[in-house]
Protein backbone atom coordinates (compact mmCIF):
# COMPACT_ATOMS: atom_id res chain seq x y z
CA UNK A 1 0.00 0.00 0.00
CA UNK A 2 1.60 3.18 -0.47
CA UNK A 3 -0.43 4.75 2.05
CA UNK A 4 0.62 5.11 5.57
CA UNK A 5 -0.63 2.33 7.75
CA UNK A 6 -0.47 5.40 10.68
CA UNK A 7 -3.06 7.86 11.17
CA UNK A 8 -3.59 10.71 13.65
CA UNK A 9 -7.09 11.76 12.38
CA UNK A 10 -10.40 9.24 12.79
CA UNK A 11 -10.66 6.31 10.93
CA UNK A 12 -14.24 5.58 9.26
CA UNK A 13 -14.01 1.72 8.78
CA UNK A 14 -16.96 1.58 5.74
CA UNK A 15 -14.74 4.40 3.95
CA UNK A 16 -11.71 2.08 4.39
CA UNK A 17 -13.59 -0.99 3.20
CA UNK A 18 -14.95 0.71 0.29
CA UNK A 19 -11.61 1.81 -1.16
CA UNK A 20 -10.62 -1.53 -0.50
CA UNK A 21 -12.83 -3.39 -2.00
CA UNK A 22 -13.00 -0.99 -5.16
CA UNK A 23 -9.33 -1.91 -5.67
CA UNK A 24 -9.84 -5.72 -5.80
CA UNK A 25 -10.11 -7.64 -9.61
CA UNK A 26 -10.57 -11.19 -8.76
CA UNK A 27 -11.33 -12.05 -4.42
CA UNK A 28 -14.25 -14.09 -3.46
CA UNK A 29 -13.87 -13.24 0.10
CA UNK A 30 -13.32 -9.94 1.85
CA UNK A 31 -12.83 -9.89 5.62
CA UNK A 32 -12.61 -6.49 8.00
CA UNK A 33 -11.84 -6.27 11.42
CA UNK A 34 -12.61 -3.00 12.57
CA UNK A 35 -11.19 -2.22 16.67
CA UNK A 36 -13.14 0.58 18.87
CA UNK A 37 -12.51 2.02 22.08
CA UNK A 38 -14.45 0.33 24.13
CA UNK A 39 -16.52 2.98 27.06
CA UNK A 40 -15.58 0.89 30.00
CA UNK A 41 -12.33 -0.40 30.70
CA UNK A 42 -11.51 -3.89 32.77
CA UNK A 43 -12.29 -2.91 35.98
CA UNK A 44 -15.63 -1.16 35.25
CA UNK A 45 -13.89 2.57 34.96
CA UNK A 46 -15.56 5.20 32.67
CA UNK A 47 -12.72 5.60 29.68
CA UNK A 48 -12.23 8.81 28.91
CA UNK A 49 -9.73 8.31 25.89
CA UNK A 50 -6.99 6.13 25.16
CA UNK A 51 -3.55 7.05 23.97
CA UNK A 52 -1.44 5.51 21.61
CA UNK A 53 2.51 6.13 21.33
CA UNK A 54 4.34 4.96 18.53
CA UNK A 55 7.57 4.89 17.62
CA UNK A 56 8.88 7.11 14.31
CA UNK A 57 10.87 4.32 12.74
CA UNK A 58 10.02 0.68 14.30
CA UNK A 59 5.79 0.98 14.31
CA UNK A 60 5.55 0.96 10.58
CA UNK A 61 8.34 -0.94 9.78
CA UNK A 62 6.89 -4.25 12.09
CA UNK A 63 3.31 -3.32 10.63
CA UNK A 64 4.69 -3.55 7.06
CA UNK A 65 6.67 -6.76 7.99
CA UNK A 66 3.42 -8.46 9.21
CA UNK A 67 1.70 -7.26 6.17
CA UNK A 68 4.31 -8.95 4.04
CA UNK A 69 4.39 -12.21 6.30
CA UNK A 70 0.59 -12.34 6.01
CA UNK A 71 0.96 -12.37 2.09
CA UNK A 72 3.91 -14.71 2.53
CA UNK A 73 1.67 -17.20 4.09
CA UNK A 74 -2.04 -17.01 2.37
CA UNK A 75 -2.77 -16.20 -1.34
CA UNK A 76 -3.92 -12.49 -0.59
CA UNK A 77 -4.74 -10.73 -3.25
CA UNK A 78 -4.49 -7.64 -1.18
CA UNK A 79 -4.66 -6.77 2.68
CA UNK A 80 -4.55 -3.35 4.37
CA UNK A 81 -3.94 -2.03 8.37
CA UNK A 82 -4.87 1.60 9.52
CA UNK A 83 -4.03 2.27 12.99
CA UNK A 84 -4.72 5.14 14.71
CA UNK A 85 -2.10 6.96 16.75
CA UNK A 86 -2.42 9.65 19.30
CA UNK A 87 -5.84 10.72 21.45
CA UNK A 88 -8.60 8.32 20.54
CA UNK A 89 -12.00 8.71 22.34
CA UNK A 90 -14.65 5.97 23.49
CA UNK A 91 -16.37 4.70 20.10
CA UNK A 92 -13.74 5.81 17.50
CA UNK A 93 -12.02 3.10 15.26
CA UNK A 94 -8.75 2.66 16.59
CA UNK A 95 -7.73 0.06 14.50
CA UNK A 96 -9.11 -0.87 11.33
CA UNK A 97 -7.43 -4.48 8.97
CA UNK A 98 -9.22 -5.84 5.91
CA UNK A 99 -8.10 -8.26 3.62
CA UNK A 100 -8.82 -10.06 0.15
CA UNK A 101 -8.38 -13.92 -1.11
CA UNK A 102 -10.12 -16.06 -3.63
CA UNK A 103 -11.64 -18.01 -0.85
CA UNK A 104 -12.96 -16.92 2.17
CA UNK A 105 -10.59 -19.18 4.90
CA UNK A 106 -7.42 -17.42 3.77
CA UNK A 107 -9.39 -13.88 4.14
CA UNK A 108 -10.43 -14.84 7.90
CA UNK A 109 -7.03 -16.52 9.03
CA UNK A 110 -4.88 -13.63 7.69
CA UNK A 111 -7.02 -10.82 9.44
CA UNK A 112 -6.81 -12.71 12.31
CA UNK A 113 -3.22 -12.94 12.88
CA UNK A 114 -2.59 -9.53 11.82
CA UNK A 115 -5.20 -8.39 15.03
CA UNK A 116 -2.96 -11.08 16.87
CA UNK A 117 -0.09 -9.07 15.77
CA UNK A 118 -1.51 -5.61 16.02
CA UNK A 119 -2.31 -6.31 19.73
CA UNK A 120 0.97 -7.84 20.95
CA UNK A 121 3.76 -7.34 18.78
CA UNK A 122 3.54 -4.18 16.58
CA UNK A 123 5.29 -1.39 18.65
CA UNK A 124 2.34 1.01 20.00
CA UNK A 125 2.05 2.24 23.80
CA UNK A 126 -0.92 2.34 25.00
CA UNK A 127 -2.42 4.50 28.06
CA UNK A 128 -5.67 4.75 29.15
CA UNK A 129 -6.90 7.35 30.93
CA UNK A 130 -10.20 7.27 32.88
CA UNK A 131 -11.75 9.22 35.75
CA UNK A 132 -9.69 7.24 38.02
CA UNK A 133 -6.21 8.29 36.48
CA UNK A 134 -4.17 7.21 33.76
CA UNK A 135 -2.54 4.04 33.61
CA UNK A 136 -0.38 2.57 30.78
CA UNK A 137 -2.10 -1.13 30.15
CA UNK A 138 -0.05 -4.21 28.35
CA UNK A 139 -1.37 -7.29 25.77
CA UNK A 140 -3.65 -9.41 28.27
CA UNK A 141 -2.30 -12.93 28.51
CA UNK A 142 -5.23 -13.96 26.04
CA UNK A 143 -3.81 -11.58 23.31
CA UNK A 144 -0.25 -13.57 23.85
CA UNK A 145 -1.63 -16.45 23.61
CA UNK A 146 -3.79 -15.92 20.63
CA UNK A 147 -0.46 -14.85 18.50
CA UNK A 148 1.42 -17.76 19.64
CA UNK A 149 -0.84 -19.75 17.47
CA UNK A 150 0.71 -19.02 14.43
CA UNK A 151 4.13 -18.98 15.68
CA UNK A 152 3.66 -22.58 16.94
CA UNK A 153 1.57 -23.28 13.18
CA UNK A 154 4.85 -24.09 11.68
CA UNK A 155 4.59 -25.56 8.23
CA UNK A 156 0.97 -25.19 8.19
CA UNK A 157 -1.30 -21.89 7.03
CA UNK A 158 -3.97 -23.04 10.02
CA UNK A 159 -4.35 -21.21 13.54
CA UNK A 160 -4.21 -24.12 16.33
CA UNK A 161 -6.59 -23.40 19.40
CA UNK B 1 27.52 11.30 22.53
CA UNK B 2 24.46 8.86 22.64
CA UNK B 3 20.74 10.11 22.31
CA UNK B 4 18.65 8.08 24.70
CA UNK B 5 14.96 7.58 24.49
CA UNK B 6 12.50 6.27 26.91
CA UNK B 7 9.38 5.07 25.43
CA UNK B 8 5.74 4.43 27.06
CA UNK B 9 5.75 4.09 30.64
CA UNK B 10 9.13 4.36 30.68
CA UNK B 11 9.52 7.85 30.29
CA UNK B 12 7.03 8.46 33.44
CA UNK B 13 10.05 6.29 35.06
CA UNK B 14 12.47 9.39 34.14
CA UNK B 15 10.61 12.27 33.88
CA UNK B 16 11.58 12.74 30.10
CA UNK B 17 11.40 10.87 26.87
CA UNK B 18 15.10 11.65 25.62
CA UNK B 19 18.65 12.28 27.28
CA UNK B 20 22.37 12.59 25.78
CA UNK B 21 24.87 11.50 27.21
CA UNK B 22 28.69 10.80 26.87
CA UNK B 23 28.71 6.99 27.68
CA UNK B 24 31.00 6.60 30.37
CA UNK B 25 33.86 4.23 29.03
CA UNK B 26 32.72 0.60 31.13
CA UNK B 27 29.26 1.11 29.41
CA UNK B 28 30.19 -1.18 26.38
CA UNK B 29 27.26 -3.32 26.28
CA UNK B 30 23.57 -3.01 26.88
CA UNK B 31 24.12 -5.37 29.80
CA UNK B 32 26.07 -2.81 31.99
CA UNK B 33 24.16 0.35 29.75
CA UNK B 34 21.42 -0.97 31.50
CA UNK B 35 22.87 -0.83 35.14
CA UNK B 36 24.22 2.29 34.41
CA UNK B 37 21.14 3.84 32.78
CA UNK B 38 19.09 2.17 36.23
CA UNK B 39 21.40 3.50 38.71
CA UNK B 40 21.59 7.12 37.02
CA UNK B 41 17.84 7.50 36.13
CA UNK B 42 16.61 5.77 39.55
CA UNK B 43 15.20 3.03 37.79
CA UNK B 44 15.43 0.62 40.82
CA UNK B 45 15.79 -2.34 38.45
CA UNK B 46 12.71 -1.42 35.76
CA UNK B 47 16.18 -0.88 33.36
CA UNK B 48 17.35 -4.51 33.81
CA UNK B 49 14.25 -6.16 33.53
CA UNK B 50 14.69 -7.76 29.90
CA UNK B 51 10.52 -7.56 29.05
CA UNK B 52 11.97 -3.54 28.53
CA UNK B 53 13.49 -4.13 25.23
CA UNK B 54 16.81 -1.91 23.73
CA UNK B 55 16.61 -0.79 20.15
CA UNK B 56 20.09 0.70 18.56
CA UNK B 57 19.98 2.79 15.51
CA UNK B 58 16.11 1.85 15.22
CA UNK B 59 16.83 -1.64 15.70
CA UNK B 60 15.68 -4.01 18.39
CA UNK B 61 18.91 -6.19 19.44
CA UNK B 62 19.76 -9.60 20.76
CA UNK B 63 21.22 -9.12 23.94
CA UNK B 64 23.94 -8.76 24.95
CA UNK B 65 24.82 -6.42 22.15
CA UNK B 66 27.91 -3.72 21.89
CA UNK B 67 27.28 -0.33 22.32
CA UNK B 68 29.14 2.81 21.50
CA UNK B 69 29.19 6.39 21.91
CA UNK B 70 27.23 7.79 19.31
CA UNK B 71 24.57 5.13 18.95
CA UNK B 72 20.95 5.94 19.23
CA UNK B 73 19.47 3.82 22.42
CA UNK B 74 15.78 3.11 23.28
CA UNK B 75 14.25 1.91 26.36
CA UNK B 76 10.87 -0.34 24.62
CA UNK B 77 8.54 -1.37 27.04
CA UNK B 78 6.19 -4.27 26.34
CA UNK B 79 4.36 -3.40 23.32
CA UNK B 80 0.61 -3.92 21.59
CA UNK B 81 -2.19 -1.72 19.72
CA UNK B 82 -5.46 -2.37 18.27
CA UNK C 1 -32.95 -8.11 13.33
CA UNK C 2 -36.70 -6.52 12.02
CA UNK C 3 -34.79 -6.53 8.61
CA UNK C 4 -35.08 -9.37 6.23
CA UNK C 5 -32.02 -11.50 5.98
CA UNK C 6 -32.84 -12.30 1.69
CA UNK C 7 -32.47 -9.16 -1.02
CA UNK C 8 -32.56 -9.53 -4.61
CA UNK C 9 -31.19 -5.92 -4.66
CA UNK C 10 -27.26 -5.16 -4.56
CA UNK C 11 -26.09 -5.63 -1.44
CA UNK C 12 -23.56 -3.13 -0.34
CA UNK C 13 -21.19 -3.80 2.31
CA UNK C 14 -19.91 -0.58 3.30
CA UNK C 15 -23.12 0.94 4.01
CA UNK C 16 -24.31 -1.88 5.89
CA UNK C 17 -20.97 -1.76 7.77
CA UNK C 18 -21.87 1.47 8.69
CA UNK C 19 -25.51 1.01 9.58
CA UNK C 20 -24.14 -2.06 11.55
CA UNK C 21 -21.53 -0.49 13.33
CA UNK C 22 -23.65 2.74 14.38
CA UNK C 23 -26.45 0.81 16.45
CA UNK C 24 -23.56 -0.35 19.19
CA UNK C 25 -23.15 0.63 22.06
CA UNK C 26 -20.27 -1.74 23.49
CA UNK C 27 -18.48 -3.63 21.31
CA UNK C 28 -14.40 -3.50 20.88
CA UNK C 29 -14.33 -5.60 17.79
CA UNK C 30 -16.45 -5.81 14.54
CA UNK C 31 -15.78 -8.31 11.97
CA UNK C 32 -17.29 -8.27 8.49
CA UNK C 33 -17.38 -11.12 5.85
CA UNK C 34 -18.39 -9.96 2.01
CA UNK C 35 -18.75 -12.81 -0.33
CA UNK C 36 -18.38 -11.75 -4.43
CA UNK C 37 -19.16 -13.36 -7.12
CA UNK C 38 -16.12 -14.01 -9.08
CA UNK C 39 -15.35 -13.65 -12.72
CA UNK C 40 -14.05 -17.11 -13.28
CA UNK C 41 -15.30 -20.67 -11.78
CA UNK C 42 -12.61 -23.49 -10.68
CA UNK C 43 -12.46 -24.32 -14.63
CA UNK C 44 -11.33 -21.11 -15.56
CA UNK C 45 -14.36 -20.36 -17.65
CA UNK C 46 -15.98 -16.87 -18.14
CA UNK C 47 -19.15 -16.69 -15.43
CA UNK C 48 -21.79 -14.47 -17.14
CA UNK C 49 -23.74 -14.56 -13.96
CA UNK C 50 -25.53 -16.73 -10.55
CA UNK C 51 -28.14 -17.48 -9.85
CA UNK C 52 -29.39 -18.36 -6.39
CA UNK C 53 -33.06 -20.14 -5.92
CA UNK C 54 -34.33 -19.90 -2.21
CA UNK C 55 -37.14 -21.14 -0.40
CA UNK C 56 -39.82 -19.17 0.79
CA UNK C 57 -39.65 -20.30 4.47
CA UNK C 58 -37.08 -22.77 4.87
CA UNK C 59 -34.15 -20.12 3.85
CA UNK C 60 -34.76 -17.95 6.05
CA UNK C 61 -36.08 -19.83 8.79
CA UNK C 62 -32.40 -21.76 8.92
CA UNK C 63 -30.76 -18.30 8.69
CA UNK C 64 -32.30 -17.42 11.78
CA UNK C 65 -31.64 -20.73 13.18
CA UNK C 66 -28.22 -20.22 13.02
CA UNK C 67 -27.89 -16.73 13.52
CA UNK C 68 -29.35 -17.67 16.85
CA UNK C 69 -26.95 -20.73 17.68
CA UNK C 70 -24.36 -18.03 16.74
CA UNK C 71 -25.57 -15.62 19.73
CA UNK C 72 -25.49 -18.63 21.92
CA UNK C 73 -22.22 -20.17 21.30
CA UNK C 74 -20.56 -16.63 21.44
CA UNK C 75 -20.95 -13.52 23.75
CA UNK C 76 -22.08 -11.16 20.44
CA UNK C 77 -23.78 -7.84 20.92
CA UNK C 78 -25.40 -7.95 17.72
CA UNK C 79 -25.01 -10.03 13.99
CA UNK C 80 -26.33 -9.68 10.66
CA UNK C 81 -26.52 -11.56 7.67
CA UNK C 82 -27.81 -10.48 4.31
CA UNK C 83 -27.84 -12.59 1.18
CA UNK C 84 -28.89 -11.98 -2.51
CA UNK C 85 -31.52 -13.90 -4.24
CA UNK C 86 -32.16 -14.14 -7.91
CA UNK C 87 -29.78 -13.27 -10.87
CA UNK C 88 -26.21 -11.55 -9.59
CA UNK C 89 -23.46 -10.45 -11.96
CA UNK C 90 -19.57 -10.96 -11.09
CA UNK C 91 -18.33 -8.44 -8.93
CA UNK C 92 -21.42 -8.05 -7.18
CA UNK C 93 -21.89 -8.58 -3.24
CA UNK C 94 -23.66 -12.18 -2.53
CA UNK C 95 -23.29 -12.13 0.94
CA UNK C 96 -22.20 -10.04 4.12
CA UNK C 97 -22.05 -11.09 7.29
CA UNK C 98 -21.15 -8.79 10.46
CA UNK C 99 -20.78 -9.85 13.89
CA UNK C 100 -19.82 -7.67 17.15
CA UNK C 101 -18.67 -8.26 20.97
CA UNK C 102 -16.99 -7.35 23.08
CA UNK C 103 -13.27 -9.06 22.54
CA UNK C 104 -11.79 -9.88 19.18
CA UNK C 105 -12.13 -13.85 19.32
CA UNK C 106 -15.54 -13.90 19.62
CA UNK C 107 -16.49 -11.98 16.47
CA UNK C 108 -14.16 -13.53 14.61
CA UNK C 109 -15.48 -17.07 15.36
CA UNK C 110 -18.90 -16.27 15.20
CA UNK C 111 -18.92 -14.56 11.64
CA UNK C 112 -16.56 -17.63 11.06
CA UNK C 113 -19.53 -19.96 11.67
CA UNK C 114 -22.58 -18.23 10.31
CA UNK C 115 -20.39 -18.09 6.98
CA UNK C 116 -19.61 -21.64 7.10
CA UNK C 117 -23.16 -22.38 7.79
CA UNK C 118 -24.42 -19.99 4.95
CA UNK C 119 -21.86 -22.31 2.33
CA UNK C 120 -22.86 -25.34 3.03
CA UNK C 121 -26.08 -25.36 5.51
CA UNK C 122 -28.37 -22.56 4.07
CA UNK C 123 -31.14 -23.66 1.83
CA UNK C 124 -30.09 -21.72 -1.53
CA UNK C 125 -29.91 -23.41 -4.79
CA UNK C 126 -27.11 -22.17 -6.65
CA UNK C 127 -26.68 -22.18 -10.49
CA UNK C 128 -23.69 -21.17 -12.69
CA UNK C 129 -24.24 -19.19 -15.93
CA UNK C 130 -20.98 -19.27 -17.68
CA UNK C 131 -19.98 -19.02 -22.11
CA UNK C 132 -20.22 -22.63 -21.85
CA UNK C 133 -23.86 -23.05 -20.30
CA UNK C 134 -25.80 -23.31 -17.15
CA UNK C 135 -24.87 -25.76 -14.42
CA UNK C 136 -26.01 -26.28 -10.63
CA UNK C 137 -23.23 -26.07 -8.04
CA UNK C 138 -22.79 -27.75 -4.77
CA UNK C 139 -20.55 -26.82 -2.02
CA UNK C 140 -17.00 -27.82 -2.38
CA UNK C 141 -15.08 -30.62 0.09
CA UNK C 142 -13.56 -27.93 1.79
CA UNK C 143 -16.61 -26.17 2.50
CA UNK C 144 -18.42 -29.27 4.21
CA UNK C 145 -15.12 -29.68 6.39
CA UNK C 146 -14.78 -26.21 7.46
CA UNK C 147 -18.96 -26.30 9.10
CA UNK C 148 -17.51 -29.88 10.89
CA UNK C 149 -14.99 -27.65 12.69
CA UNK C 150 -18.25 -26.49 14.54
CA UNK C 151 -20.12 -29.70 14.82
CA UNK C 152 -17.57 -31.53 16.36
CA UNK C 153 -16.24 -28.73 18.62
CA UNK C 154 -18.83 -29.08 21.66
CA UNK C 155 -17.88 -28.14 24.75
CA UNK C 156 -15.70 -26.26 23.46
CA UNK C 157 -16.10 -22.48 21.43
CA UNK C 158 -13.04 -22.26 19.45
CA UNK C 159 -12.68 -24.34 15.84
CA UNK C 160 -10.90 -26.93 15.10
CA UNK C 161 -8.43 -27.22 12.01
CA UNK D 1 -54.58 -34.00 -3.22
CA UNK D 2 -50.39 -33.05 -2.68
CA UNK D 3 -48.68 -30.55 -4.07
CA UNK D 4 -45.44 -31.76 -4.90
CA UNK D 5 -42.49 -29.13 -5.55
CA UNK D 6 -38.68 -29.58 -6.57
CA UNK D 7 -36.11 -27.34 -6.25
CA UNK D 8 -32.99 -26.56 -7.73
CA UNK D 9 -31.78 -28.85 -10.30
CA UNK D 10 -34.83 -31.46 -9.65
CA UNK D 11 -36.51 -29.22 -11.43
CA UNK D 12 -34.29 -29.37 -14.34
CA UNK D 13 -35.39 -33.43 -13.99
CA UNK D 14 -38.95 -33.14 -14.26
CA UNK D 15 -38.98 -30.16 -16.37
CA UNK D 16 -41.56 -28.44 -13.87
CA UNK D 17 -41.25 -26.97 -10.55
CA UNK D 18 -44.64 -28.11 -9.11
CA UNK D 19 -47.07 -30.62 -9.56
CA UNK D 20 -50.55 -31.64 -7.83
CA UNK D 21 -51.60 -34.94 -7.56
CA UNK D 22 -53.94 -37.34 -5.77
CA UNK D 23 -51.37 -39.70 -3.64
CA UNK D 24 -52.09 -43.31 -4.52
CA UNK D 25 -53.17 -45.54 -1.59
CA UNK D 26 -50.05 -47.92 -1.59
CA UNK D 27 -48.16 -44.56 -1.18
CA UNK D 28 -48.04 -44.13 2.78
CA UNK D 29 -44.65 -43.19 3.73
CA UNK D 30 -41.68 -41.10 1.81
CA UNK D 31 -39.32 -44.30 0.90
CA UNK D 32 -42.82 -45.47 -1.35
CA UNK D 33 -43.29 -42.03 -2.28
CA UNK D 34 -39.56 -41.78 -3.30
CA UNK D 35 -40.25 -44.80 -5.71
CA UNK D 36 -43.18 -43.89 -7.19
CA UNK D 37 -42.25 -40.10 -8.09
CA UNK D 38 -39.06 -41.30 -9.74
CA UNK D 39 -41.04 -43.65 -11.51
CA UNK D 40 -43.39 -41.16 -12.72
CA UNK D 41 -41.24 -38.51 -13.61
CA UNK D 42 -38.37 -40.79 -15.34
CA UNK D 43 -35.88 -40.02 -12.28
CA UNK D 44 -33.76 -42.90 -13.08
CA UNK D 45 -33.08 -43.07 -10.16
CA UNK D 46 -32.33 -39.26 -8.77
CA UNK D 47 -35.93 -39.48 -6.44
CA UNK D 48 -34.37 -42.45 -4.74
CA UNK D 49 -30.78 -40.63 -3.57
CA UNK D 50 -30.48 -39.43 0.16
CA UNK D 51 -28.83 -36.38 -0.48
CA UNK D 52 -31.64 -35.01 -2.10
CA UNK D 53 -33.93 -34.57 1.19
CA UNK D 54 -37.72 -34.35 1.70
CA UNK D 55 -39.14 -31.29 3.29
CA UNK D 56 -43.40 -32.48 4.29
CA UNK D 57 -45.54 -29.14 4.96
CA UNK D 58 -42.52 -26.66 5.17
CA UNK D 59 -40.33 -28.89 7.73
CA UNK D 60 -37.41 -30.97 6.80
CA UNK D 61 -38.28 -34.72 7.77
CA UNK D 62 -36.16 -37.71 9.23
CA UNK D 63 -37.22 -40.65 6.90
CA UNK D 64 -38.65 -43.20 6.38
CA UNK D 65 -41.75 -40.89 7.40
CA UNK D 66 -45.65 -40.89 6.87
CA UNK D 67 -47.17 -38.70 3.86
CA UNK D 68 -50.85 -38.26 3.74
CA UNK D 69 -52.98 -36.91 0.61
CA UNK D 70 -53.11 -33.27 1.38
CA UNK D 71 -49.04 -33.22 2.36
CA UNK D 72 -46.74 -30.37 0.77
CA UNK D 73 -44.02 -31.97 -0.62
CA UNK D 74 -40.42 -30.49 -1.73
CA UNK D 75 -38.23 -32.62 -3.09
CA UNK D 76 -34.43 -30.61 -1.82
CA UNK D 77 -31.40 -31.39 -3.45
CA UNK D 78 -28.19 -30.31 -1.91
CA UNK D 79 -27.90 -26.94 -0.63
CA UNK D 80 -25.35 -23.93 -0.13
CA UNK D 81 -25.20 -20.44 -0.55
CA UNK D 82 -22.53 -17.76 -0.23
Amino acid sequence: MPISTLTDAPISASDLLTGFQEGLQHSGGIVSFSGVVRGKNAEGERVTSLFLQDHPTLTERGIKAAIGEAKARWPLEDCLVRHRVGSIAPGETIVFVATASAHRRAAFEAADFLMDYLKTKAVFWKKEVTEAGAAWIEPRAADHHDFGRWQEAEGTLHARH
Amino acid sequence: MAVITYWGKLADVTGRASETYALPEQVKDTSALRAWIDTKTGGDGVFLAPENRIAINDEIVTEPRAVTDGDDIAFLPPVGGG
